[in-house]
């Protein structure tokens, strides 16, 4: 256990991955972010009601760990779960239709923009009370455990929600069972319009108490692909041989608000500027053409991807809205939401 | 007199009282520097500065024993629970420590505090940021439960919660947030208890509160001039206290009693009311009594759903309709 | 056929389920190694090993997170949380997450788990080892609310929870586990919201469940047999599903009811069921509905106040007499 | 910050404390020994209803404590809580009646054994939920603070409750405002019937979580009076100058079992007989006569406890069963418990 504040235990992008699987990332974050611009658009246009939350800017840890893992293993979001969502293959429409409240949507409205799952996918939801996921998906990695198929349970939450009491009960449950299970805490400085800073005893909200459970302090820059990609592999690695959970702090920031309309205010100006200079995605560019890609094989993607964003919306604007047959349904295993005879 | 939203009138309410008493404090996540998540507290950071207007962390457990140990210690705390779901983070704090420690103590311990937050359905944010959880407090003896519904209301009552000794959850309607009206100047505080006849009407009773306030009176004005029914509308104002006198004078009267609550109708505040009732004035009913509230569900999203399932002007005139026959 | 305690019921029936399917497995503080706090366990870790009775440490959100996620992944877990007043602690995880989870994602998660707790009063263990949370479930869509009141029952419901696609309440009265009765060998399992009606009679429906049950059929004896009054005891056997049909037969015929429970009164089951008659059978009452139940107050701890708090069969017999005339 | 696992941040024991201050400790020991022993008496007896949580062997700890505090420091303690009641010098007759569910019961038998509280004597409660009142004191150093009134909370608890979500958020809160708080947590190895080793990540469950909220990492020889009250006054100074929060570890065992009649079976008899041989009390004793205290000094401190418990067990078992007449008052602050006209 490397307990030394100063230091990060895990040096990553060393070895950069083969260059398809650099494609694929790139493919993946462009989805990421093509997509949510859309949805922002269409949030400014009205057709999406309530609330969202974006993670534009974050797009290279959903982005790294979607292409690190087996189809079956298990992604637990928070209501920032739109990335994550699509990482895992789930197509644009029916998430896009979710967010507008339509029939087509994945969960056919019911849920909304804050409960994104598709179990089919491996993605199974997304939590909107802090922290509640993360005793959920501890339980996942029990059932991978007990059944022993070799399943891992991935974990994303927010800086802030590691000071809430259920983080706290979980890492200790991982670790005293040694669950495949890996905790990704997206570090993005903010709260909702608080700094997580302002009101957390230390530096680093989920490494600085790795130690409280015995596990390994890791920070990694949650805005380099190639680094998530690796760190994912090395602790899902370890996850599936038996040598338990891992808690990854990964550092990014969000470029818009928190949720909806928010402007970000809260955050200084340089602060923004610095960060948007690190966005991960022009930078991930580069970094192909640096190695030899050549362009047209990125330009391709991004139309490809925005192609595919546009039949989306299409798709999604085009399905009515749920019907009124779905309100007294699937409260039950019945199907129904009878409690009475 | 001022003319402000329901929204203003939580900060205009919370000012009154910290510049009265400097032992009133207030925390909550995003409260002060961002004046709330629902702008509801803007500029008591400015007024009241960083010692008594608190950011904190996501903690929910943490801020509610914090309340509670700054109330037992000589302060008159204000929490802000940001949506009333997350109440289940601390339930604990709230049902097991505040509700109990004054009557275990044999009355040595006052917890005069006030937890505030954002109740109920309406805005589309799904099942986890849309329940109405008065009928869960009401279910733990020692917990006080207040929701006003007009912007006057809750600066008075407001007033009331935080001067009260004991604990208070104070519960304010996200969906009437924008509801507008007259807040006089200077000091402004009600009584607990006290129900408000919204309107007078000779054919039944109907007992309500909250964001159910301004439908039950639109639907009284539509049974009255489509239908020539006349209701009576009550305003409870507080679940506990619970103003009995009020309704069983209105429905002795009228002979007639029909509930509206947002509540998913299973041992809601409406059938402890219609308990009352067909205790207390049996034989004074004409008819049976009727509860309209939401379907037994947790609240879907999308805005066709949502607008279907919590009680609805439509769903209270058609219910009214079929039952006065 | 075996007569057992309710409290030897509780591990012939986790062992029943257990034989039965390897999916089911059992967690919760202390129950492995030591056999339960309240010795309901013993003999699970032996004969199922510690892969499946799991002893764990002192985080309530931990263990039902835990059986949440595991039972939306294939595995039937049963959890038991030592009291029910500790639901309080992890209350976020029973009503935001295993009663919503299903509905929100349009019925794509099932979560087929128990959670079983010992509820009630009566020990002396004073406010907060001494409620009863059944009311607390039910206000909540989606989590069943199961409460036997004899050893069969207990066996039979608990394995008909356990092979529920649904997350059950199993509410396991701390006062009758000295309780004795047959339990037939070989597979039992009965079906959950079937009522029974423990005594036929001619003058009133008495609705009741768990402790209250035996408390309520002595007190019919002592109607009967002192004061000629013939009452119908209805043992509810679970809240969600509630046999309402069963509830409604008995008060047409009988023209009256009484509730009879352990909640401190305010939106009660009892709450529930008077409500539902006075909505559905008004016309065929005779007299006001009444509720008997513990007063509004968090349970004291000295035997003598304990007493006179929870319905005794003392109260319920008064109560009955007076209200009968 | 020491987070070196191996080594005690804090040396103790190095100063002896004064020789009246040694006398006390040894008094205050003695009377949480005899009075304890009386409890587990009368419980056998049939006298206490219920249940009993005893600290016999975890004397030195409330001793220790109770010592130093400052008149008006308050103390929140657990279900395990006649030691600290007795500690803040509530008498014993009052505390026996409460357990015997007696109208002199310190709160008239209302809360009984697990609540025992006297907010005269800053004994701010007992609290049965484990790890509801870590936050609550929290809240009272937050008061202290604010009021500027030089007064410290003292929140007592055990190794078990350190894997509870509330330890998690209230330690956090106080290390943020640097509150005027100790928290001490009196690892007696064991939860209820469950060793601590069993189900906790770190070996030490309070000390190597110290550094996830910024604090220094402390291990105290719990059975060891001296130790104690050093320690207490060091972070007591520390909580009053505005040097914030401490979290102490204190090792001690528990010799009877967790509560009532369990004989605390779960426990190895080389163990027991371990700890039984590092009783805080007749060592100290022992560590007196070595200093040159006079055993008739001694002598005449545990003939004058063992007299005062006489005299209030016979107080207690005097005094009337509590009366109907309580049970509806003081729910509210006006002596009701009216919820409705
Ligand atoms: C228990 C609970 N408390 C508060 C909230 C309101 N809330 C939603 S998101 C959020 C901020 C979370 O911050 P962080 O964990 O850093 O995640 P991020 O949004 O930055 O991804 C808060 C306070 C909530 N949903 N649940
Ligand atoms: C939230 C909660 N969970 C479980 C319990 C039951 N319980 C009471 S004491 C105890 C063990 C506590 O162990 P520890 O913290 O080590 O304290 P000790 O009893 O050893 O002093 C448990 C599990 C409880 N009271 N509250
Ligand atoms: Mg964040
Ligand atoms: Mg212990």
């Amino acid at each position: 256990m490397t307990e030394d504040n100063t230091a990060t235990a895990t040096v990553v992008g060393e070895g950069a991955p083969q260059l398809t699987t650099r494609l694929s990332l790139f493919r993946r974050m462009t989805e990421l972010r093509v997509f949510e611009k859309r949805v922002y658009d269409i949030f400014l246009q009205g057709l999406v009601k309530g609330t969202t939350h974006l993670s534009l800017g974050q797009e290279a840890i959903a982005a790294g760990f979607g292409e690190a893992m087996r189809s079956d293993d298990w992604t637990f979001a928070t209501y920032r779960g739109h990335a994550h969502t699509v990482s895992r293959g789930v197509p644009f429409a029916p998430i896009m239709a979710e967010l507008m409240g339509r029939r087509g949507g994945l969960m056919a409205g019911k849920g909304g923009s804050m409960h994104l799952t598709s179990v089919e996918h491996g993605m199974m939801g997304s939590y909107a009370i802090v922290g509640a996921h993360i005793p959920i998906a501890t339980g996942a990695a029990f059932s991978a455990k007990y059944r022993k198929s070799g399943q891992v349970s991935v974990c994303f939450f927010g800086d802030g929600t590691t000071n809430i009491g259920a983080f706290h009960e979980a890492l200790n449950f991982a670790a005293v069972w040694k669950l495949p299970i890996v905790f990704v805490c997206e570090n993005n400085l903010y709260m909702e319009y608080t700094a997580i800073s302002a009101v957390t005893a230390v530096e680093h909200p989920a490494a600085d108490r790795a130690g409280a459970y015995g596990l390994e302090r890791i920070i990694v820059d949650g805005n380099d692909a190639d680094a998530m990609y690796e760190i994912a592999n090395k602790t899902l690695d370890r996850a599936r041989v038996g040598g338990g959970p891992s808690l990854i702090e990964a550092l990014t920031y969000r470029h818009a608000g928190h949720s909806r309309a928010d402007p970000g205010k809260y955050r200084p100006d340089e602060e923004v500027a610095a960060w948007i200079a690190k966005d991960p995605i022009p930078n991930y560019r580069k970094r192909l053409l640096d190695a030899g890609v050549d362009e047209s094989v990125l330009d391709r993607i991004e139309k490809e991807v925005a192609e595919s964003v546009d039949i989306a919306t299409e798709l999604a604007k085009a399905s009515p809205p749920p019907g009124e047959d779905l309100i007294l349904k699937d409260l039950w295993s019945d199907g129904s939401s009878t409690w009475r005879n | 007199m001022a003319e402000l939203s329901l929204r203003e009138a939580v900060a205009r309410a919370i000012a009154q009282e910290m510049r009265r008493d400097p032992n009133v404090v207030f925390l909550g996540e995003d409260v002060a520097a961002a004046g709330g998540v629902f702008k509801t507290t803007t500029g008591l950071l400015e007024e009241f500065g960083p010692e008594r207007v608190i950011d904190t962390p996501i903690s929910e457990q943490a801020i509610l024993g914090t309340i509670m140990g700054a109330a037992m210690t000589g302060l008159r705390p204000i929490a802000e629970i940001m949506y009333s779901d997350f109440f289940a983070v601390c339930w604990d704090l709230v049902v097991n420590q505040m509700a109990k420690t004054r009557y275990m103590t044999n009355g040595q311990v006052s917890l005069p505090l006030v937890m505030k937050t954002g109740n109920g359905g309406g805005l589309r944010f799904g099942a986890q940021h849309s329940q109405s959880i008065e009928n869960w407090a009401m279910a733990v003896p020692g917990i006080k439960v207040v929701m006003p519904s007009t912007p006057v209301d809750l600066v008075g009552l407001f007033a009331a919660s935080v001067r009260d000794d004991d604990p208070v959850l104070f519960l304010e309607q996200k969906a009437l947030y924008t509801v507008k009206g007259d807040v006089p100047d200077g000091d402004v505080c009600f009584e607990l208890g006290k129900a408000v006849v919204r309107r007078m009407g000779a054919d039944a009773a109907v007992v309500t509160i909250g964001t159910m306030v301004p439908r039950a009176l639109e639907a009284a004005e539509i049974l009255a001039k489509e239908h020539g029914i006349d209701l009576t509308v009550i305003d409870l104002r507080s679940l506990i206290p619970l103003d009995t006198a009020c309704i069983l004078e209105h429905v002795v009267r009228t002979g007639r009693l029909f509930t509206v609550e947002e509540n998913p109708r299973v041992v809601g505040w409406g059938a402890e009311v219609t308990s009352i009732v067909a205790d207390e004035c049996f034989f004074d009913l004409d008819a049976p009594l009727v509860r309209i509230t939401t379907p037994y569900i947790p609240l879907p999203s999308a805005g066709e759903l949502e607008d279907k399932t919590i009680p609805s002007v439509e769903l209270i005139v058609e219910t009214i309709l079929k039952r006065m026959v």
